[in-house]
């Protein structure tokens, strides 16, 4: 069996399947080495909720500008053609259905595309939300970006979540470190898989029910 | 690459059908974005509803659709005109043979600007109390009697600007300015009709006022019909 | 008595009443004149609602631009310092309380403030409404401007507007050829009025009650 | 003659008292107008309510108000951070010292310009299902649950802007931007920090991103304290 993908290999896997042209926004965390692998000639273009569009990659170090941050208030560059807008325009985006495409870490996703993403639950300390409810329900299509389970071996893609939701039956498909599965009305199905990973193997770390779908071996 | 300019308003209205819900940009004559509007005349397109600020002058604008039959329904704030010459919006509504729904300014901008921003609705003082609440939901807030507002999509934004980029970003001129930005939230397909072409990074990212994430199609005014 | 008020000597009242560094808007029709009697040395923002803020007179001819017009689609001028906006900013700007003064026509005013001046009724062929709804409900002061008498010689302040509504209870001062009326929680009050005219002979030609209150000399 | 310059920070936010609700515009440093923070530190206000997407980091923001003591109540949409040293949000909030209502940013933006444009609330799809909509009035909008969210208004709202003219019109820089051009339309008395005078018409009038009318002072960055 293949070992599992690498956080690198999967932010190619889903840098591949953004279109070209597309309009995007990259939640904080795992989504943000995406990016990086966008193949040559694709021209992506990156939404901040901060009220940035076609966001560019960090500066060298030296030329950070601090007015010119992401939403994870790392430093980034504005791309020929980009454009500053408020934050009522930025989430006008979003809510609007104008982005295509949002990835997001989770930590939960149910079979029916329930997101459990801003918090672990009570007793953790401080709540802080920021964007994440906006996002998972404005983009035309709400990617997950997560490792198939947690560090404790616990499975995140649940019949139910039992974090406090992000937003209801909003997630379309999940790119785990183990597999691509979409989220359809007839519940998950298998849509690419770790090459050598049996679809008994992937239930066995999956709570939710998993149908095969076209099974392709997923590639980092 | 990304290139959201056309060559002509054939290709500009291309996909437009017949039933189809229009914003259409401008403020009297400002910001009407006439080569779009006689296409969609020239295209024969019928049964159409129009949300529009007015309701046609004597210019060739919507009052051309007007004459033409093309419109079942108009959605605006002030239909009349003195301008009005030949089969005018007076006319065909006297005679009942169009609809009309008549909305105040703010709250038309602020229902088309819902509908961009992917809210359900929301409640707003003007026109409580008014025969134009009639029929529509009201609620006291802080004392005051709000009328609950629903918000409007459309199928296609036909829009006036004065720069586009190849990415669709989208300056204005002036006054011509109005509905536009808020238009171009709400439609499926966003076309505007432009004075001039510019490379990317032509238009300040600061000035930029419609980002070409919300803009479909841009043509040049002066392009081939 | 002094003959009543030309509409020249009426927008000349007017526009002594507006403080300096106001922000205003006038409606259309009779206001329009206002902005030519501004006392000198006064600075007041005019405001239109297809999204210009400090808005100056009409250019000489032939210097017309048509995408600088006013909300009466007449060509206008910009003055330095002022801004263009869209539809929606400029209608906050009513809404929100952010404009100081609205002098507004009217057919009716009640002795409440209710305000009619959009419509005359059912049988007036086709209904305009533009942003007469929204400048009563939104300026902080809204003023009416108006011939204290209809042409037919019907009073025009009355007890309860019989013309359809735009706003209730908005009016803050009527500005007439014949007196200057505030609209108190106690009703109407006498706060100028044209020399000579006995408080009697305006009340014949009001339908609501009048009290005097300062009954200053009316000037044009 | 209209001028909203003033000379120094104790001008800016003179009559600013005890008790006040602030609008604090910023995301993450971006925005953040550190000197009129500074300034109402000094003075000592108590009791404040702010509202501010963050909840203060390392640098001399909110978290200064914090550390002293200043603030009653934050309504904020990420009040973490990986940066607080001292006195941070955290511990007073863990401490049970102080009140936090979070709210989603995009419906917290959206719930200031309800307040600024003079609108009674609207309905959101966002939080609903969620614990951020619990005690909120919900309604079905075409099969989809919806959130009611009520209008913001404060006192006071401290921006930090780019360029300023005497009649208070104003730019911003790059990202800085974020909630300022929303918060300057929904409070009493609104304050811009700015790093520039310059004269009436410098700004292009097409890209003066907030209007004068809005704003009551601006204060140069570097003005005394």
């Amino acid at each position: 069996m293949s070992t599992p993908l690498t956080r690198e290999q999967l932010a190619r896997r889903i840098a591949r399947a953004i279109p070209d042209g597309a309009f995007v926004n990259l939640g904080i965390g795992l989504p943000d080495q995406i990016p990086d692998h966008i193949p040559a000639g694709r021209e992506i273009f990156l939404h901040s909720e901060n009220g940035i569009l076609n966001m560019g990659p960090r500066p060298p170090a030296g030329e950070e500008n601090w007015d010119l941050i992401n939403a994870g208030k790392q430093p980034v560059t504005l791309r020929t053609g980009g454009s500053f807008f408020d934050s009522s325009l930025s989430f006008a985006m979003m809510r609007g259905g104008h982005l295509d495409i949002s990835v997001l870490g989770a930590f939960q996703v149910s079979e029916r595309g329930d997101l459990a993403n801003w918090s672990t639950g009570i007793g953790e300390g401080v709540p802080a939300v920021g964007g994440a409810m906006d996002l998972a329900v404005g983009a035309r299509e709400i990617w997950v970006m997560m490792e198939h389970t947690s560090r404790h071996g616990h499975a995140r893609i649940v019949r139910d979540c039992t974090y406090p939701l992000t937003a209801r039956g909003v997630v379309k498909r999940i790119f785990s470190n183990l597999a691509v599965i979409a989220v359809t009305a007839d519940g998950l199905e298998v849509e690419e898989i770790l090459p050598g990973l049996s679809l008994d193997a992937l239930r066995a770390q999956t709570e939710a029910p998993l149908r095969p779908g076209a099974m392709r071996p997923l590639e980092g | 690459m990304l290139d959201r300019r056309v060559a002509d308003f054939a290709q500009a209205i291309a996909g437009i059908g017949d039933g189809a819900t229009i914003l259409l940009g401008g403020f009297g004559g400002a910001g009407t974005p006439l080569g779009l509007v006689a296409a969609v005349h020239a295209a024969g397109l019928k049964d159409l509803t129009v949300i529009a600020n007015n309701g046609g002058s004597a210019e060739p604008d919507l009052s051309l659709w007007l004459a033409a039959g093309q419109v079942r329904k108009l959605v605006c704030s002030y239909p009349k005109s003195k301008l009005n010459t030949t089969a005018s919006f007076s006319e065909l509504y006297l005679a009942g043979k169009i609809e009309l729904e008549l909305v105040p300014q703010g709250t038309l901008v602020e229902r088309i600007r819902c509908g961009g921003a992917g809210l359900g609705g929301f409640y707003t003082p003007v026109g409580a109390g008014t025969a134009l609440a009639e029929g529509k939901e009201t609620r006291m807030i802080d004392g005051r009697e709000h009328v609950l507002e629903k918000p409007i999509r459309a199928d296609v934004a036909l829009l006036r600007a004065r720069q586009a980029d190849r990415l669709g970003n989208l300056t204005y001129n002036m006054a011509a300015r109005n509905f536009a930005p808020v238009m171009a939230t709400a439609a499926e397909l966003v076309v505007a009709e432009v004075e001039e072409f510019v490379e990317p990074g032509a238009i300040d990212p600061e000035a930029v006022v419609t980002p070409g994430i919300f803009v479909d199609r841009v043509v040049l005014k002066g392009a081939p019909r």
